[in-house]
């Protein structure tokens, strides 16, 4: 369970108006339940990475509480941590170690796991994104979409209670993407929760329990996907278009 | 081209880290304390030997160019003098046993670095330095493998970036200090980002050590590496 | 399915910043010893390494950036190609240059503590430019302190060869790397902080 | 006119299987005219950056030549690089200077141009991603998809011949992205020949003169996009679902 009550997070050198401040995330409450799959939707700028960050403790709300599994975030970040795994918008800025396979190991070698564990987790997370036997790649040299799927597979190993993809698809080709929904699919099954960041829909609304919409901040929406939908492009959302459109309506 | 770790299945590749550093401390330790003719001779043969139980041969010293100049000035300079003779011949010897014997070191220690991986140099460390400073030595010298690429990269990148966009009509001093500049924000930005992705992947004092065992290749390398030491011991004691 | 956490010791956030700094630094030191000149004086040629040492304790402080330092001899040590020329090794840190070398540590923490005056690094923006460069020459002092004690002990040199070899060679090369880390510092398009 | 002849391009540091060197892109010839909009596609991998890093000299082929306007990239890099504008795949490797309106001016500022003329082109670039009135903020506190908008900008500023736009699409949102969609159809409209680089062809396919599908660093497809369409998904490209697959396809 991950309780969102009233956070504001405000960054001080930010904004366009000279007021030289910017309030990123605006009074949000939210409740995940646990096994829940929640897709946070909004425009660029609307906050969506802002708030998810307050989850395991990287921003620090300026008002407001989250508390995770009961345990308020701030009184106990190794709880926190261990409990929301996090794939960043950014795979560039996840990549702490210098090869795949190392880098996969990382988190689990934090929590002290044995190493025959390590190894498990390591094939297991690394067979998700389909990149088994790349455990020895250096990771500067991966592509943009390898880096992704290393990055996935990073959080997949720590098997946390919460899962936080923050615009996990933009890189990647179509069997990877498929590989990564399928083992989406699969952790919600086993219970895990599962929140998607994106601005784009049509990948993951099919996924979703409850779609969350952030605009400017604020919570516009919050309400099962068929309700969602109606609502979701007037916050600049993209949703899955009308058969016709699909694909034609960058032409029209 | 620069000396770096070559995967492979020499002796050395087999053997602990730990096995390795110790042999260069004694070998290093005894090249001072036996810097004569006949001790510099024995420990030739041990430096070589050394490189070839690595696999390595006299290219891998190509990495070590730029010391030359200076091993090779030494003697020089030491044997000049300003009035008669000139040129003394003693001093110059001298100088140039003490320069040989940094390039023996120098050989011993490239067989290391082409025969073991970071992960385990970092083992290494980790499991002979107890506690915090072990953890902030380990794991900063993997972040310092995982950034020197990354750090050529953004100054080449931003040096890319200036020039993508017509930089090269600017004059050379403007573009130094516009790669200069945005190639370290860019690494600031960077290492702030990689701190936050160590604490989010819960990055702890006390995690897991690495895999490391001595094996049976070990026991021959550690006794040369402890008999040099107490022969370089010996060597000293009065 | 949850991992049992009470034995997890987690590295604060502001010390996992400044450790991923450090690193950076002690990268960017070994970085700069790629980029060698030719000596116009001497064959031996000069390496932008000490702008990299300069820069790690005006930045970092004179405790994380000796810190930095101290994790670039261990890296190079261990194989990290970020000696001289690129070169690496144990042997570095007992051979020619290892008065130098040994001297970075030292050098940042003088930096350091000049031009911040505390443990703990300040805005930078109010340090002046003698400050600064006054940091730098007192750096450069132990730097070359150290590096020319350890060219005599090592290659059995005397005082005035070893200064010959080792310093009046490069000297006028550190000017330039004072001028250049002002230029950065000064700049203020840096946003770190 | 980019002209690239039998062109192979080889990493000596990447690749998995040990041999230590990995051929990103291998015998590669295409012919792009002015005034065309083509796609390059392919999966994770496949080569497309590095093929298009080729355009301007970033990347140098091991083997063959490219010539732009007719004059050999390398013959003349200064030449290549105004003629050939350039969006890379991460946008934080192209944001030079430190607020959003420096580093937008910056391409046309080393082209020499009037003040007049860089204030214009400015406002119109960043009108063109919906960036207008963010001149003042740094780019380091800006969002994910503000920060590809920007970078974008910075390239249609330069008003090049050609446009090589590298995974432009992924972190817009959807108002951006039809502004940037009605940009690039004005400018192919003016002449300027327009290359995109994509795995996921559903925003683009209706722009496209043709389509190049890359696999393992080889021209596997090189059609108008209607031939194209059932070559892609064996490249594992995505391409336009059917009507009812796309959205729900996710949850297949
Ligand atoms: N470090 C920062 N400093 C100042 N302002 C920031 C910083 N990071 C983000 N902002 C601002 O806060 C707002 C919200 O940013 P955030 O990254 O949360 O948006 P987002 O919804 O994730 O957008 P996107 O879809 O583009 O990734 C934006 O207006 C952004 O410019
Ligand atoms: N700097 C590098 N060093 C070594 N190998 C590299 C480097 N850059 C890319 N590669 C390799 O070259 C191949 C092609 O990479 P490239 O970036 O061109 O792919 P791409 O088609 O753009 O993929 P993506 O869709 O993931 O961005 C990949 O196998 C990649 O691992
Ligand atoms: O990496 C090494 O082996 C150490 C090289 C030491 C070079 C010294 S530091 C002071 C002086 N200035 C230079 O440019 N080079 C020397
Ligand atoms: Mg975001
Ligand atoms: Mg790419």
């Amino acid at each position: 369970m991950i309780d969102v009550d009233g956070v504001t997070c405000r960054y001080e050198s930010g904004g366009s108006d000279g007021s030289g401040g910017v309030t990123a995330v605006d009074d949000v409450s939210l409740a995940i339940p646990d096994g829940e799959f929640l897709v946070v939707a909004g425009a660029n700028g609307s906050g969506k990475t802002t708030l998810v960050r307050t989850f395991n403790g990287l921003a620090t709300p300026d008002a407001g509480t989250v508390t995770v599994n009961g345990t308020p975030v701030a009184a106990d970040l190794v709880a926190a941590r261990t409990a929301v795994g996090m794939v960043f918008q950014d795979p560039r800025d996840q990549l702490v170690a210098s090869t795949v396979g190392a880098d996969v190991a990382f988190g689990p070698e934090n929590l002290g796991l044995a190493h025959a564990e390590i190894d498990r987790r390591v094939a297991d997370a690394l067979a998700a994104v389909n990149m088994t036997g790349r455990e020895d790649d250096r990771v500067e040299t991966l592509s943009g979409g390898e880096r992704e799927r290393v990055a996935i597979a990073g959080a997949l190993a720590m098997h946390p209670d919460h899962l936080v993809l923050d615009e996990p698809f933009t890189g990647l080709d179509e069997p990877a993407r498929r590989s990564v929904v399928d083992r989406l699919r699969a952790l919600h099954r086993e219970g895990t929760s599962v929140i998607v960041v994106t601005h784009d829909l049509r990948d993951v609304l099919g996924l979703a329990d409850r779609v969350v919409g952030l605009s400017n901040g604020r919570v516009a929406v919050d309400a099962p996907p068929a309700d969602a939908l109606a609502e979701l492009p007037g916050l600049d959302v993209r949703v899955p278009a009308s058969p016709l459109a699909d694909g034609a309506d960058a032409d029209s | 081209m620069t000396l770096a770790y070559v995967p492979g299945d020499s002796f050395a590749h087999r053997i602990d880290p730990r096995s390795k550093l110790l042999v260069q401390a004694g070998f290093a330790a005894a090249a001072y304390a036996y810097t004569t003719p006949r001790g510099l001779a024995v420990l030739t043969l041990l430096a070589v030997g050394c490189l070839r139980l690595a696999g390595g041969g006299a290219r891998d010293l190509w990495g070590y160019r730029f010391a030359a100049p200076v091993l090779v000035l030494a003697p020089l300079v030491a044997g000049a003098t300003l009035g008669e003779p000139w040129f003394r011949l003693d001093r110059a010897a001298d100088t140039a046993l003490a320069s040989y014997r940094i390039l023996l070191i120098l050989v011993v220690a490239a067989g290391y670095v082409r025969s073991t991986p970071v992960r385990d140099s970092r083992a290494a460390i980790q499991r002979t330095v107890p506690g915090k400073p072990g953890r902030f030595l380990g794991v900063g010298v993997g972040l310092v493998f995982r950034f020197l690429p990354l750090l050529k990269r953004d100054l080449l990148t931003a040096r890319e970036a200036v020039r993508a966009r017509g930089g090269e009509a600017l004059p050379v001093r403007d573009r130094m200090r516009l790669v200069a500049v945005a190639g370290i924000n860019r690494a600031f930005a960077r290492a702030d980002r990689l701190g936050t992705a160590l604490n989010a992947r819960c990055f702890a004092w006390n995690p897991t050590l690495p895999r490391l065992a001595f094996g049976r290749g070990d026991y021959p390398a550690l006794a040369v590496g402890g008999g040099l030491l107490l022969a370089a011991a010996v060597a000293v004691a009065p | 399915m949850a991992t049992s956490t009470e034995s997890v010791d987690l590295v604060g956030d502001e010390a996992a910043r400044n450790l991923a700094r450090a690193a950076l630094f002690a990268a960017l030191v070994g970085a700069f010893a790629y980029v060698t000149f030719p000596n116009p004086v001497s064959p031996v040629s000069v390496t932008l390494q000490v702008l990299g040492v300069f820069l790690a304790g005006i930045f970092l402080g004179p405790v994380w950036g000796a810190a930095s330092i101290v994790l670039y001899l261990a890296a190079g040590a261990l194989g990290a190609p970020v000696f001289q020329g690129g070169s690496a090794g144990v042997g570095q840190l007992v051979g020619q240059s290892a008065g130098y070398l040994w001297s970075y540590p030292l050098a940042a923490a003088v930096v350091g503590a000049v031009v911040h005056r505390s443990a703990t690094p300040r805005d930078l923006d109010a340090v002046g430019v003698p400050t600064l460069v006054g940091a730098m020459v007192l750096g450069t002092v132990v730097i070359y302190a150290f590096g020319v004690a350890g060219l005599a002990l090592v290659l059995s040199l005397g005082p005035v060869e070893a200064v010959t070899v080792g310093a009046a060679a490069f000297l006028p090369a550190e000017a330039l790397k004072i001028a250049a880390a002002v230029g950065i510092v000064r700049s203020d398009a840096i946003a770190a902080n």
